[in-house]
């Protein structure tokens, strides 16, 4: 049992830092709201330590509370990707040996999402950070579909170069476009063989490994993943998948 | 203020260069016309609203013009001829005309006379008509303050909730605390599509649809928010695009101020065609100079790809490219707002002074024209109090080093298209800023030999060296070689490219005739 | 009814931004602690946006959260100071006219905090913000005790010169220090005639009129007051507390 | 980097009146001694804990010396005729020999300068001891790394907690995050008790109280943190109240760093008498001399009071006089960290201009020194956001014009003692914006006739015009007038005047005589 809580002052004050807005003019009654509502939050001793008016109907608030919300930390799961991390020619020499066949991977940034610098900093040659991209190893076979690519397309080049791993990637998430997005795409692919085959994972800024699986991923990235970091992912997994014994 | 360490001779050489790179293009452009500079033409014509299907009735009459081939003509030959023999619905009137034995041999050479001028006149007057709107735009912004004060960058902020009505309280909220500029962002995507959606929309995805509907109620906001607060409060979308011609006259006819309008931002970043591009930018450009709208360049996007330490040149250089485009379709230099950005990785030493460098030599580069200075964008993550303070840097930097317009960086930018409360602190921190650092860059000189006149020189001499290869072997080549924003892009390829027409030797386009100068 | 919601990127979404420390080392687990803390305090669709080590055993995140948090803003009460406002010269004329005597206050910053500038602002003839101190009123009697003064010597003060107003100052709030003070303050009082007699005045840069009435004063003036404020407030509420009619 | 525009004639002008002004009241304090002063001696002497009440031993034994009259012959001489006769308790020695009839004659001439022979001796041993600590911990320090980088300010952040587990705690995280140097703040009033408290403590307001242990206890974490890091963190506390001469000897002997420590802050600020804390200082500070202790001065203070723009120059005079102070108390110009602080109104226009002249001129002022640099408090309120901005701000001018020691703000300043979450804050942008800008103040220079350069000339011409009257009419004349801080205070006024004692004509101090260099 180790329960913790938020630390501002002292160990467990239990306070949290707040700011939001508020559809009302900034005035006396606008900051009892505002420290009513924290209040309903849960908080206790709710200071609204600035109320601005943020034009003539809206005012902006920053206020501070001190929350009994604890969490015993030994309790807390979160699912990690947990393999051994081989470096570039170790990686590929092991998949050399291992599967005597390059890996297949197609990806794209599905839907409207323009955005290609992070399936690109996967991909690409060059890569990102200093590592380099799926599209160097030489034992993958990567293929980058780019941005804006619907879910169909994806997956009917999946089917066509038999991916051992689809990879998608989503930038923008207003409203949860990205989750939309991504149901797409596994409706489409429950309907195909490679259903159950082909390694799923999701990536994006917004992305979390639990949140990917939850979404019927076998693994998801956030900000800040290497190239290599995937392309030992996808080498563990498809061992796993494939039966290989653990080396 | 600004100071600039580059030989003058350089940069007249950098100007020439830039000049031959378009005229090469210019020629080509000029024998082209598109589906979207046809439907604006229609537009200007009254050829709104949409067809039962829900497209736009400009996009129904253009392609079935392009169908049976005769759009090298113009579309408003066609519509004259369609419309003389009475009726009022043009696809309807197009339709049957088309569908008339011999529809497309030519009339009379009288007839023919008589057809074009009639069209003539009545395009100087839709012509005129947006003129006046213009004008009386014009009039009221002298009436009022404009900026925070004289010499002050002006305040730009974004507004993209997806809903007009939410964009309205948003950017009033916005302008009450100071801001001078409110863009209202696109939906993802809109600028892939071929027709320019219809009426007040409330359903976008990081942005809003832009609709000539959309565009008035802002303005009808914005005007009703200027009055009461005695400031002009600006209003400007995005062009770009596969419409960057019909939006640009939608912009136009609803009083825009601004327009974000590049001549290579479509091919580079959204894949359209690349003659697409170019046809429309021009196009859409007079539009510009004839309503007296500041477009903005999108040379910011080059380094949130590209490393932005890396590819400062070809932020030059391309502005450089994009002046001499601008300059061809006739716009003056106090419209041309040239884009760059404060992209540079705060993990890197004396950043600062390399932003200096940089923010100073754009603006010295073209001394008239109200430069637009974009934030950091791509560096930002999800810690907002960092992304705060670096964002204050670009503050300090715009400034000190007197740019025009700024876009003002959100703490949240990793994370959300703005809140309220975002827009809120930039607002209140820029303004701060400007207010402490106003005379600043007045009282400061740099030293000849620094790192900010060595840098600047650094990266001139190597945007030259673009100008120069891409003079060479042309702008196709080099953006075939992936040379602006390392995306490569070939002539063929991208978007839109069917929607490229070549003119006929009787082509008509009475609007381009006045966008021209050449009515009379 | 008039319900209202924070707003962030729409009306009554509900969004609000959280900042706050966890005594754990920065990881997937404590990203995935702060997200159920978040939750736990009634938001949903939590998004963890930055996680930063603060040193090796702490760290700070920032989230974003949607909460279902709203409130009835017709029926939020904000006590407030209500009552005409006159200036300098208006007020002094009015006190001579209608007391026929000048008002008496007493004030001091009490207990251990030696913030002066506070109880300055409403006190000394150059005041504060461009309006005059009280003690530039021809009918103020204004004594200003200054910092760390007890409270029986306030008390004192004030039975001596018989005040109609006690003004208390407090600055310091750390672990609410400033209310032990003022219970202190109003222990004492209560076994001397000038309780229930003279005015109450609380002020303080944390402090506001529903607090102060919560402890036992008879206002409260936050940041930004000014000297003006304060004079028509103890005018006006002497006026009542004396039976004298409205004017 | 920082550029001075003042003439340097009126530069020596206003040095030599500060000398005078000095002058005029080093000869009162050479002939007083202070319970505070006494009470330190006796420290040396291994006088430590405290009594059956909870007091200080030191100080029950000078107060019944006090209370006896006999204490202008020095606490140090009459201990050692109370031990002379045996026992180990100073309290009942001292009571002892007091109790006995004769008690106050003197001793034989030889007994006399036997006993002194002997306590000289055994200060010398205990001094040297405290020297060795010293070159201890300057070797230690020699050996890591110290601040950011050559040339950086250091980072100083404050704990305050008001328990020193947590302190520890977050200090240690501060570190870690890159904190150079931790004060620990005092707890609110500990400066007007008049003894030091004991052992480790975890109830303090607004701060921690500062004792002996916890200085150990707080030393001790930051030296494993910085043998960790391979970067020194430096410590330091507060000096000024009513126990400075104590203080000072608790942190030396615990090998702190720096002190705040300055000669007037008490008088001003605490409301302690004016003589009081002008012996202190001087006793304090010939221990900051001796134990390589870097003093700060509270000219910051004067700001938070006074109108910033209005009180610049009180600053200026401020740090002259200090400066002539510490040099009569032996402390070399290396260790004299002149405290300023950026406190102006950000409501107002070029104040970031405006600071930038006077960071340059303190700086230049004391090109040797270690300037300590203030942020921004005053005006801020609980606008967490603008306020990270407006300590950025600060974070810029110190690194631009090389100011030696920063104390960062923090955006909570209006709401709360530090919380760990804003320090974190702080330091992640000030290292980001030392980075940013480090070259900035070598790369540029400010004109001689533009409104930094005026504004300095501006402030100095005032600081003399104070310095001109105060050495006229005396420093006493000018403090009863408010000249510093806008607070008036007299000479017999006060807190701890009673404390004030005048030397007898064969007063004994041999920790003063080694202090002093006197000792052979
Ligand atoms: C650069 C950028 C652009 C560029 C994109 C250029 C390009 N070719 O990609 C331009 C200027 C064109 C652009 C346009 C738009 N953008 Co944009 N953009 C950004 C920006 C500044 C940086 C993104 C970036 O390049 N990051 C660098 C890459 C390397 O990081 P990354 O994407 O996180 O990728 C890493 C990981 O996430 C992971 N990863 C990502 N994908 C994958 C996939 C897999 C399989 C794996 C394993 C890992 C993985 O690995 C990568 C490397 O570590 C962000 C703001 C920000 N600071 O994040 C806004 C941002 C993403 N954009 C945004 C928006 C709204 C847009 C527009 C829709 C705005 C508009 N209406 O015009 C447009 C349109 C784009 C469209 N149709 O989608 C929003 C999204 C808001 C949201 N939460 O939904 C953001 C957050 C800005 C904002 N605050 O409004 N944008
Ligand atoms: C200036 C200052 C000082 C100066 C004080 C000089 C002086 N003579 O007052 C100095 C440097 C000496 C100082 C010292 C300390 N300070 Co101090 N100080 C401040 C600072 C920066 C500004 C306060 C100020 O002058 N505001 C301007 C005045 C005009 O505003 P105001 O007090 O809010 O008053 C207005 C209203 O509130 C109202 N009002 C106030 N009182 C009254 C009374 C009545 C009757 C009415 C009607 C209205 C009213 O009207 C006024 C005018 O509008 C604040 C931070 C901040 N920005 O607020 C910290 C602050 C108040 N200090 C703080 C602390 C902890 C201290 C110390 C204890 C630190 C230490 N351990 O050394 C010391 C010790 C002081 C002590 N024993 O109490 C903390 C308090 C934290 C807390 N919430 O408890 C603060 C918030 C800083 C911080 N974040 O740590 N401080
Ligand atoms: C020149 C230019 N046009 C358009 C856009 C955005 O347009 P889209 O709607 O195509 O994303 C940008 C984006 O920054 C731009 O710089
Ligand atoms: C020189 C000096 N000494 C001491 C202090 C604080 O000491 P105290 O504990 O007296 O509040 C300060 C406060 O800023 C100071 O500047």
């Amino acid at each position: 049992m180790n329960l913790i809580r938020p630390y501002g002052d002292r160990r467990d004050d239990g306070l949290v830092q707040l700011a939001f807005t508020l559809p009302v003019p900034a005035g006396a009654k606008a900051k009892e709201a505002a420290s009513q509502l924290v209040k309903k939050m849960g908080f206790k001793s709710v200071l609204v330590a600035s109320m601005e008016p943020a034009g003539e109907r809206f005012s902006v608030f920053v206020c501070y509370g001190r929350g009994d919300f604890a969490l015993d930390f030994d309790r807390v799961e979160a699912p990690e990707v947990k393999h051994p991390k081989h470096g570039f020619d170790a990686l590929n020499a092991r998949i050399a040996e291992r599967l005597g066949r390059p890996i297949v991977v197609v990806g794209a940034c599905i839907g409207s999402d323009a955005h290609t610098t992070g399936i690109d900093a996967i991909f690409n040659m060059k890569g990102y950070a200093g590592d380099y991209g799926l599209e160097r190893y030489p034992w993958f076979r990567a293929v980058n579909l780019g941005a804006q690519v619907e879910p169909a397309v994806l997956v009917a080049k999946a089917k066509e170069l038999n991916a051992d791993a689809i990879l998608v990637s989503q930038i923008v998430t207003q409203r949860d476009i990205h989750k939309e997005n991504v149901r797409a795409l596994i409706e489409i692919l429950k309907g195909e063989d490679l259903w159950g085959k082909a390694i799923l994972v999701f990536g994006g800024p917004r992305i979390d490994h639990k949140q990917a699986l939850d979404l019927g991923f076998d693994a998801g990235f956030g900000p800040g993943t290497r190239p290599s970091d995937v392309a030992n992912y996808v080498y563990y997994r498809l061992c796993e998948k494939l039966g290989l014994p653990e080396e | 203020m600004a100071q600039l360490f580059v030989d003058p001779a350089k940069v007249g050489r950098a100007r020439d260069l830039a000049g031959r790179i378009a005229d090469q293009v210019q020629a080509r452009i000029d024998r082209h016309t598109t589906v979207s500079i046809e439907r604006t033409a229609l537009r200007l014509f009254g050829v709104a609203g949409t067809g039962s299907t829900g497209a736009p009735v400009a996009n129904l009459v253009v392609d079935r013009l392009q169908q049976a081939n005769v759009l090298g003509k113009g579309a408003v030959y066609w519509l004259g001829r369609a419309l003389k023999d009475g009726g009022s619905d043009p696809v309807k009137a197009v339709e049957r005309l088309l569908g008339q034995p011999g529809a497309l041999s030519p009339l009379s050479m009288a007839e023919e006379r008589a057809l074009r001028d009639q069209m003539r006149r009545e395009a100087r007057a839709a012509a005129g008509e947006l003129k006046r709107r213009v004008r009386e735009r014009n009039a009221f912004k002298a009436g009022l303050q404009v900026g925070a004060f004289e010499g002050a960058p002006l305040r730009y902020v974004i507004v993209a909730t997806g809903n007009i009505f939410d964009d309205i309280d948003q950017a009033r909220a916005a302008a009450e605390q100071g801001a001078d500029v409110v863009a209202v962002i696109r939906s993802t995507a809109q600028s892939l599509l071929d027709y320019v959606p219809q009426g007040a929309t409330t359903e976008g995805f990081g942005g809003t649809f832009a609709t000539q509907e959309n565009f008035r109620l802002m303005r009808e906001a914005l005007d009703e928010t200027s009055r009461r607060l005695g400031r002009y409060v600006h209003l400007t979308n995005y062009s770009s695009g596969l419409c960057m011609p019909e939006i640009a006259y939608m912009g136009a006819a609803e009083r825009l101020d601004m327009l974000l309008n590049d001549a290579m931002y479509g091919i580079l970043f959204r894949d359209i065609n690349l003659w697409r591009t170019l046809c429309d930018q021009y196009f859409s450009r007079r539009i510009c100079a004839y309503a007296d709208i500041t477009i903005n360049t999108g040379e910011d996007n080059y380094i949130t790809t590209a490393d932005a330490d890396e590819a400062a040149h070809t932020v030059v250089a391309s502005q450089l490219i994009n002046e001499a485009f601008a300059h061809r379709a006739g716009m003056k230099d106090e419209r041309i707002g040239f884009g760059h950005s404060f992209e540079i990785d705060p993990d890197r030493e004396d950043t600062l002074l390399r932003e200096l460098a940089l923010a100073m030599m754009v603006r010295e580069l073209h001394p008239k024209s109200p430069v637009k200075y974009m934030p950091p964008t791509k560096h930002k993550n999800g810690d907002i109090f960092f992304a705060h303070v670096y964002d204050a840097m670009a503050d300090l930097v715009a400034i000190t080093t007197g740019q025009g317009i700024q876009l003002l960086g959100m703490m949240t930018e990793a994370l959300h298209t703005p809140f309220l409360q975002d827009r809120h602190a930039a607002l209140k921190s820029a303004s701060y800023v400007y207010r402490a650092a106003r005379h600043l860059g007045s009282d400061l000189t740099f030293k000849p030999e620094g790192i900010v006149a060595r840098r600047q020189r650094e990266v001139f001499d190597r945007a030259l060296a673009l100008l120069e290869e891409t003079a060479r072997d042309g702008m196709v080549a080099a953006i075939g070689r992936a040379r602006f924003g390392d995306v490569a892009r070939t002539e063929t390829g991208g978007k839109g490219l069917s929607g490229v027409v070549q003119r006929a030797d009787d082509y008509f386009n009475p609007f381009l005739e006045i966008l021209e100068g050449r009515e009379d």
